[in-house]
């Protein structure tokens, strides 16, 4: 072993340039006996490092952290679904009026509020911005919490009229005190349902309901997000796929690039 | 003492010794140095078309490709030599090769990497190149995989990745003896990493044999493909003058044409000043010239035939394309391809200008330049002037067309440079077989 | 000059065809393939540069995709306003007003901010067919280089400070009962604004109205013709679809009977024009030998007898054949004489009434011309001369010196909603507002009177016409809204006013005015032209006219119009003096060549452009360029062709010479090449004759290695009929409003980069001397067999279902082989970011339905895939399919002469499907077998049998 | 070097011819366990030692067929089942214009197993060998043949290998010890 430091402290000299005695260059192992085992698990080392950041950037990108998923958004006023879809019972077209018949869902304007906080919660100081909005005039500034990228061209009126429920992206909005996303919106979320949308249209009743996604759409799912039965299609889509021919959406073209991007 | 051992010993000792030996040469000094400031050219073109982007380059509608491409397939083809040299010629058993493997490997590796570079600058957004890999994204996407441009992506870092292991397993007995005989620790520390523990076994030279012969015959096929595949970009187009089912062979005899041009130019010079023509001999040069010379008739054939084919189509996109090659706006470039390529070639029939060294570097500068234009001919002039005659237009290059091309340049004489200066040029062990096996 | 071409590349069996010689002069211009002016050099580190240097910088860092996007903010309304509803546009009725004739408009507005225009299909000027100028006012509207505030000798000021002013002036005005108070405006439209003046005037007796507008001497010709009526047409040198403005109702007229019968059109004219290159038979002749023609005509019709030229005769007959389904019509740019005989035609042939209306005038007091209140203003009478919308300093003839004589005038205000040249040399600016931004009304020639209603709050503090002349005349109410609204109460109008009132703004149109015919006016003074003086005889005339989309400059600022290639030419960002190849080549002129062209005592360099079909020993310039005071776009392209007019001939006459310089210049046009080299893109087939075979006939559609991929319904194509395309490029600017289509400058346009996605290609046919003039509009071909997509690497570009070829900007990486494998070249790439994404303005000007293409991207025409999208969304929620003719592209949506048909062509029952039957049809380079869904109906020609 | 255990004898010789003889009479001699050093590779010295196949060749042709056959299915499964899109009214399983990458990741696959193959069976990398130890090995294995009897072969007896080698006319006799 001894041999083998002042081979290390040799090397480090030599690389001072200091020229070492050529008996002494001539050893005879450069490298000591360990260093066997290190060059053997080497490669493999390499490769699982390789594989293993792989993982972790894969990871990362459908992380919670980069999809901002179940990540509540701080508002200028602490409005919250839970209180009115769930206390109050308040439908979700009270506020999103255009929801039905516009891309945009719309949002209420202060006026909407005022209907009834004119009259209830009159000053409470949480619903200052609010006031101060309805008397100056000044419009509220609310974050937005579902973003889609600006190439994408989401439009609510055609999926509340396919029978899309709004729980089926937005999540129990009546149990969320402050607004968060529930899904990662990635494309790739997206496609899942528009390859098949049996397992998420339901009839209008459905549609504005808070309760769970039914069942058969949860099972699908979870199914799906096993990767299984691509195609093939059992009796619990039956609901859904009768939706859908009524309402006759072309899933052919659902898978369009054009369906989302112009 | 006896003969074998002994030439071992003199061989050995004096290529070891072109690495461990040999001074500072004031000729390597200022290569180096220039080839340094045209790679920092290159490190100041590529951030502003990073800033920029491809803007500042000469291309438009409809000449949409320009010196980006050209580069690109310049610079795969000289690529070509190399594995041509190690591979097929090994399989042919021809000894000559020996002495000139180990460096035109390297001139392919190196060739390679600046022509890679090309694809990806060429990008509107080189920033999401990879999309071109097939990896599980976000958007469920998958490359395309009809498209040319892909299969180029999996030729060139196929060509890349397998030409670097062909070139390693040469070097380890090599590294191995460098281990062995360098002076300072250090360098020998460094050595014997590379070298992987190489301690001339013969049940490894065994299998170390099986290995480079199986990977030289898988290379023979690949540097075959990797042009083809080239030409795919081109000959899979509708584009008249691109859309041609003879653009495979006819790319890879220009390749290795101009491949063993650059092998020349490179080699010539440094066997002057390192003293190695008893190494590699007039016989040497007089066989690369012979190469140059076949491949350099099979692309004339490759015109000819191109000439042919239009004119017995009888298409008339085709025959407009041809003509307008010769005398439309960028005749220049016609008759200057014609002159180097076939006009040039044609003085390597005289044995005098085989074994002439000047001669033979004079033939292949002209041979290089010569290749160089001929794509730029198939780019540019294909493109200018298509179907509609009035989507037709002219390319102009600009000073970032030309800083782009030099840089790459100084990365390849950079990259050379530093190779000659730390790696044996020449191949130790196969020298050792050589001078005394080859004699019997 | 001829020689280039000869010694240009003969094509294998190429027609007597040949070509505009750009491409050589770029290469003599250029050199080698490597000239160095093509160089990119990096400029000064602008803030533009720096937000690029940080885009790149990310770039390097490869991170376009880590960064998280800054969190966007959602901001409702406090009360929402009725009927709007977020995401969902809405459509708003307006006019806007062009050389004295309203257009009515039907304006898109998205959340409060307008960004399409288009024709109002009640409106008689328009019929919901659109025009380049209308098209582009939307950029007049968001332009960052508008007026923005209120100037008072060169400094800004307040509205306050010139209401004190002029109530000082009024004091001044009173005492003198208005003497030396000058009024200078363009053609008048609104009529409310015609009774303010009125008001003025009577108030201050002794002022004076003087009215100039350099692009319409006349009112625009069209107004009152009936071309769907008419079977004969003879065009002495009118341009009826380009003159001054393009009027999208003489298009429309034309195209129905094109449709119907064919007809047959006699364009005689010296430049080429638009309508020109509609004719069945036209003919150039200088503009002396065009008034022999016409005289001659005139004479052959009253007693036809032995004329020395063959087309006198021949004409003739086949208008004495067409008594009152026949026309004639003289160019407002012609001579009185011109004018005469065009008159006594249609009275000889009782066309009057017919084919053609005479038109009443619009009501209130006549205005002055131009060389009065200069001379006025010379000799000292002016003391206040107010300037309403017109830019005299720059636009006026040179003779005048008009500059010299504003300085004479104590006190000057410039009303205008550019800071221009003559605002500049005025005491006051006061910004104007744009239509969009203001009230008013407007008259079309007819009478039909349309109220101007804004979509949007004015930008800048700027004023409405109406506003300005009620502090003027110090009236209240001194709001635009109220004033328009008390003028429309004092009408006479049946049943209550806030109805009619409702109504009118909805419809766009007021009931019950409009085509109101007047009686023939008779005994027109046919007054002699001033004879020329013999010293000209011997030397070449001199052709001025407007630009045809630049107009007399007000335009120049408007970048689409700038880029716009002009008609023929396709020259962008700048104008060139035209001349016939003979001519160039008798006196050794070359393309490209700048030349100093001497009229009677005055010289500008202009470059020279040869243009086949030019009418011999004349030069023909287009005003409108050459402004050094039109901000960053519209300053210094081009030169003034103002230097060369004089007021007594202002548009040109004999007297001109051409002196060549060392100089060349290169031309900044979108098509090099105009020869069609014996591929016969533009088919043109004879009435009556059996349709020509084409030349590869497509292969069939069994002849293929892939699969029959069968589209279902829709599957959406295109069908363009050249046979009504009369090339006017309204397709072209309407593209571009609609699909936030950038503009790159002269400088790329030099490279060959133009953005336009519909493009309209010129081809000159036949003999150098006698060229067939041939439009053709270029959109992508949705090719089923797409050559772009197969090689994409990234399946950036594919079909989907409804057969479309979408181009996904968000997948591209810009390796550009899609465009090089594009026989149509229809793609146009981001090579540098042409988007500016800095000025707030153009940001509030974007479709919102369309994305905003980034640096290093493939775009190209979509068939308008948003509104495609609607339509589909629209009929979904409706469960039933979309209609034939729910779904309109742009470019369709703005062809005047309806000549771009979109639908559904897997629907028997579909126009389109219907036009696909014609034996006309055929497909752009069929032979390719690239099947695309956009296709052609061939040209058709109608000669008459005794010419030719 | 005492108290060190015996790696083994290594004679030494100057020409190839001789080395092979000596392989070869070692072989008959019954010696197993053996090793024979040469600065480049001579032609059948490894068949002398008695070193029948190298497996190289077998791996690198399972690598090939692997690599193209994953080659395929990634490009089947992405183009025509993962997201069919319609390219230019090409088929889905446009397999013509999958060849080129199927060969490619072919050789790129055989070329990894070759050169990983020659490697692991060689038991490389392996910078530390007993056979270093043998005195002047460093400066002269690069021009020197060597023939190792190792201490752990069967029929190994100091002496009487010893004396074996010696009868094969090397240069040297050197008995080398593990560290």
């Amino acid at each position: 072993m001894g041999q083998i430091v002042c081979a290390w402290q040799a090397a480090i000299g030599g690389a001072r340039g200091l020229r070492v005695n050529s008996g002494f260059a001539r050893m005879a192992q450069l490298f000591p006996q360990y260093t066997n085992t290190l060059a053997r698990i080497a490669l493999p080392c390499l490769a699982l490092g390789f594989s293993v950041v792989a993982w972790a950037v894969h990871a990362a990108w459908f992380s919670s952290y980069a999809t901002e998923v179940n990540t509540p958004v701080e508002q200028p006023v602490p409005f919250s679904h839970q209180h009115h879809v769930a206390g109050l019972g308040i439908d979700c077209r009270y506020c999103h009026t255009s929801v039905e018949t516009s891309a945009f869902a719309g949002l209420p304007p202060t006026e909407t509020c005022m209907t009834c906080h004119s009259q209830v919660w009159r000053d409470a100081p949480i619903l200052g911005p609010v006031r101060e909005s309805w008397t100056t005039g000044r419009r509220l500034r609310w974050k937005r919490v579902h973003d889609l990228p600006d190439y994408v061209y989401f439009n609510h009126s055609i999926h509340v009229q396919e029978g899309i429920a709004c729980v089926s992206c937005h999540g129990r909005v009546d149990r969320m005190p402050l607004m968060a996303k529930q899904h990662s919106l990635y494309m790739r979320w997206c496609l899942d349902c528009h390859r098949a949308p049996e397992r998420h249209v339901q009839p209008m009743s459905e549609v504005f309901v808070m309760r769970d996604e039914p069942a058969q759409a949860a099972a699908a799912s979870r199914l799906a997000s096993r990767g299984e039965l691509r195609g093939e299609s059992p009796p619990i889509f039956e609901r859904g796929r009768q939706a859908v021919r009524e309402k006759a959406v072309r899933d052919t073209r659902l898978e369009d690039c054009s369906i989302c991007h112009r | 003492m006896a003969l074998t051992a002994q030439r071992c010993e003199q061989v050995t000792d004096r290529l070891s010794g072109l690495v461990l030996r040999e001074p500072l040469r004031r000729g390597w000094l200022a290569g180096f140095a220039l080839a340094f400031a045209l790679l920092m050219l290159l490190n100041v073109a590529i951030p502003w078309l990073l800033i920029r982007g491809v803007g500042i380059w000469g291309v438009n509608i409809p000449v949409a490709w320009g010196f980006a491409i050209v580069n690109f397939v310049w610079w795969i083809g000289i690529g070509h030599a190399g594995t041509f040299i190690s591979a097929i010629l090994l399989l042919l058993h021809q000894q000559w090769r020996t002495s000139i493997n180990r460096f035109t490997e390297a001139m392919t590796l190196f060739a390679v990497a600046c022509a890679g570079l090309f694809p990806l600058l060429h990008l509107g957004r080189p920033w999401v190149f990879y999309w071109l890999l097939p990896y599980p994204d976000t958007m469920a996407l998958w490359p395309q995989w009809r498209s040319p441009l892909v299969w180029d992506v999996f030729a060139v870092t196929t060509y890349l990745t397998v030409s670097l292991i062909f070139w390693f397993i040469g070097l380890v007995p090599d590294l191995a003896t460098m281990r062995d005989r360098a002076e300072r620790p250090w360098m020998r520390v460094v050595y014997g990493i590379g070298a992987l523990g190489w301690r001339n076994s013969a049940r490894h030279w065994k299998r170390y044999e099986m290995a480079y012969l199986l990977l030289a015959g898988l290379a023979t096929p690949l540097v075959l493909s990797v042009h083809s595949v080239v030409s795919f970009d081109f000959a899979v187009a509708i584009v008249p003058g691109w859309h041609s089912t003879i653009f495979p062979p006819y790319f890879i005899a220009g390749a290795i044409f101009s491949g063993f041009a650059m092998v020349l130019t490179l080699v010539i010079p440094v066997r002057a000043v390192y003293g190695l023509r008893d190494l590699i001999t007039e016989r040497h040069l007089d066989h690369a010239a012979k190469v140059m010379l076949a491949t350099g008739l099979l692309v004339a054939l490759g015109y000819a035939s191109e000439q042919w084919m239009t004119w017995y189509a009888d298409e008339p996109y085709d025959a407009f394309m041809s003509h307008n090659r010769m005398f439309g706006p960028y005749w220049p470039v016609w008759w200057t391809v014609m002159a180097c390529n076939i006009g040039a070639a044609q003085a390597l029939w005289w044995r005098r200008v085989r074994t002439s060294p000047a001669l033979l570097f004079a033939v292949a500068l002209l041979i290089q330049i010569g290749m160089w234009t001929e794509r730029y001919m198939i780019v540019i002039t294909s493109l200018h002037r298509d179907f509609l005659p009035s989507s037709w237009g002219m390319f102009h290059a600009t000073v970032w067309d030309w800083a782009t091309f030099a840089g790459s340049l100084g990365l390849f004489f950079t990259l050379l440079f530093v190779f000659i200066r730390l790696l044996p040029m020449i191949a130790i062990a196969e020298m050792r077989k050589q001078t005394t096996e080859g004699r019997e | 000059m001829s020689t280039p071409y000869r010694a240009s590349v003969p094509t294998p069996g190429a027609s007597p065809q040949w070509r505009s010689l750009d491409d050589l002069a770029r290469l003599e211009g250029g050199g080698d393939e490597f000239p160095a002016d093509a160089s990119e050099w990096p400029d000064a580190l602008s803030r533009r540069r720096f937000l690029q240097l940080m885009a790149g910088s990310l770039a390097l860092a490869g991170t376009g995709a880590c960064t998280r996007q800054p969190r966007e903010e959602i901001v409702p309304y406090v009360r929402q306003p009725e009927a709007l509803q977020p995401g969902q546009p809405l459509y708003f009725a307006t006019a806007m007003e062009l050389g004295g004739e309203a257009f009515g408009l039907l304006v898109r507005s998205d959340s409060g901010r307008p960004t399409k225009i288009e024709g109002n299909p009640a409106h008689p000027a328009t019929l919901g067919r659109s025009s380049v100028h209308m098209q582009a006012a939307l950029l007049t509207l968001y332009d960052p280089g508008r007026s923005q505030g209120l100037m008072k000798s060169g400094s800004p000021a307040t509205w306050e400070d010139l209401l004190g002013t002029l109530t000082e002036q009024r004091a001044r005005w009173q005492e003198r009962a208005g003497a030396g108070l000058r009024l200078l405006t363009r053609r008048i439209a609104s009529p409310t604004l015609r009774e303010q003046i009125a008001r003025l005037l009577t108030k201050y007796p002794q002022a004076q109205w003087h009215e100039h507008d350099a692009a319409f001497p006349a009112p625009p010709l069209p107004a009152g013709l009936r071309l769907e009526r008419a079977e004969v047409i003879v065009s002495l040198d009118a341009d009826f679809f380009g003159s001054g403005a393009l009027h999208p109702r003489a298009a429309f007229d034309f195209a129905k009977r094109r449709r119907a019968d064919h007809g047959r059109l006699y364009v005689v004219e010296s430049t080429p024009s638009l309508t020109g290159a509609m004719a069945d038979h036209r003919r150039a002749l200088r503009p002396g030998e065009l008034a022999d023609f016409a005289r001659g005509l005139a004479r052959a019709v009253r007693e036809p007898g032995a004329e020395a030229d063959p087309w006198i005769p021949a004409i003739a007959r086949d208008l004495t054949e067409h008594r009152g389904r026949s026309l004639v019509v003289a160019g407002e740019f012609q001579s009185p004489e011109v004018q005469a005989s065009a008159r006594e035609l249609n009275e000889a042939l009782g066309n009057v009434g017919q084919t053609i209306d005479n038109l009443p005038p619009a009501p209130g007091p006549r205005a002055a011309a131009l060389p009065e209140l200069a001379r006025a203003m010379h000799s000292g009478e002016v003391e206040a001369l107010l300037i309403f919308g017109a830019n005299p300093a720059y636009d006026s003839p040179a003779d005048l010196d008009f500059n010299a004589a504003l300085e004479k005038v104590p006190f000057t205000l410039h009303h205008g909603i550019y800071f221009d040249e003559t605002a500049g040399r005025c005491a006051w600016h006061v910004p104007e507002s744009h239509f969009l931004e203001s009230w008013s009304d407007a008259r079309a020639l007819d009478g039909t009177v349309s109220i101007v209603q804004p979509l949007i709050e004015p930008l800048y503090p700027s004023k409405s016409a109406h506003e300005l002349f009620a502090a003027l005349l110090g009236e209240l109410p001194a709001d635009g809204y109220e004033i328009v609204r008390s003028a429309w109460q004092q009408r006479p109008g049946g049943g209550g006013f806030e109805s009619a009132w409702r109504k009118t703004l909805h419809d766009g149109i007021a009931p019950q005015t409009g085509t109101v015919s007047a009686p023939p006016a008779q005994g027109a003074t046919t007054q002699i032209p001033p004879t020329e003086p013999a010293a000209f005889q011997a030397s070449l005339e001199l052709i001025i006219r407007p630009d045809p989309h630049l107009l007399d400059g007000r335009l120049a600022e408007n970048a689409w119009l700038q880029e716009l290639p002009k008609p023929f030419t396709k020259l962008t960002w700048g104008n060139a003096a035209h001349l016939s190849p003979r001519t160039a080549e008798r006196l050794g002129l070359a393309h490209g060549d700048v030349a100093e062209l001497r009229y009677r005592g005055r010289t500008v360099r202009a470059p020279l452009w040869i243009l086949p079909g030019h009418a011999d020993e004349c030069v023909t310039i287009h005003l409108g360029h050459g402004r050094n005071c039109a901000g960053s776009v519209g300053s210094g392209c081009g030169f003034n062709a103002f230097a060369l007019q004089t007021s007594e001939a202002p548009w040109g006459g004999r007297g001109l010479e051409i002196h060549k310089t060392r100089e060349r210049h290169v031309f900044a046009t979108t098509q090099e090449h105009q020869r069609m080299e014996g591929r016969e893109p533009v088919r043109v087939e004879t009435l009556g004759k059996p349709t020509t075979p084409p030349a590869e006939a497509a292969p069939a559609r069994e002849e293929t290695l892939y699969p029959n991929i069968d589209y279902g319904r829709p599957s959406w194509g295109m069908v363009i009929d050249l046979n009504t395309c009369i090339g006017c490029s309204a397709c072209t600017i309407a593209c571009q409003a609609e699909n936030n289509i950038p503009v790159v400058g002269r400088e790329q346009v030099l490279r060959g980069r133009e953005m336009h996605w519909i493009r309209v290609d010129a081809y000159f046919a036949g003999s150098v001397e006698a060229p067939q003039l041939l439009h053709q509009p270029v959109p992508c071909m949705h090719c089923e067999n797409a050559p772009c997509e197969a090689v994409c690497p990234v399946a950036a570009t594919v079909h989907d279902h409804e057969g479309l070829n979408v181009m996904v900007y968000n997948r591209c990486i810009g390796t550009r082989y899609c465009s090089n494998n594009c026989p149509y070249k229809v793609r146009r790439f981001n090579f540098l970011s042409y988007n500016d994404t800095h000025a707030p303005q153009l940001a509030l000007m974007r479709n919102p339905e369309v994305s905003v293409r980034m640096r290093g991207v493939m775009e190209k025409c979509t068939y308008c895939i948003q509104r495609i999208s609607a339509a589909r969304i629209e009929a979904e929620k409706e469960a039933r399919p979309i209609r034939d003719g729910e779904v309109v592209p742009a470019c369709a949506q703005a062809c005047p002469a309806e000549a771009i048909t979109f639908g559904d062509i897997h629907d028997p029952e579909s126009r389109v499907a219907a036009l696909r039957q014609s034996p006309r049809h055929y497909a752009l380079l069929a032979e390719l077998n690239t099947r695309p869904h956009t296709t052609y109906l061939a040209r058709v020609r109608n000669p008459n049998p005794e010419i030719a | 070097m005492k108290g060190r255990a015996l790696y083994g004898l290594v004679a030494e010789f100057l020409e190839p011819e001789r080395l092979l003889a000596a392989a070869h009479a070692a072989r008959q001699a019954g010696y197993k366990c053996t090793d024979a050093y040469a600065p480049y590779p001579v032609e059948g010295l490894a068949d002398a030692l008695g070193m029948r196949f190298t497996g190289v060749p077998l791996t690198t042709l399972l690598f090939g067929i692997g690599g193209g056959t994953t080659g395929y299915a990634m490009q089947l499964y992405s183009a025509a089942v993962d997201y069919p899109l319609n390219v230019g009214g090409r088929p889905l399983n446009s397999w013509p214009a999958f060849v080129p990458i199927i060969f490619e990741l072919t050789v790129l696959a055989a070329a990894f197993g070759a050169a990983l193959s020659m490697f692991a069976f060689n038991g490389l990398p392996r910078p530390h060998h007993p056979i270093f130890e043998t005195p002047f090995f460093r400066e002269r294995n690069a021009s020197r043949f060597y023939l190792c009897i190792e201490a752990r072969d069967r029929k190994f007896r100091e002496e009487k290998t010893r004396a074996f080698l010696e009868e094969q006319a090397p240069e040297h006799v050197w008995e080398v010890r593990e560290e």
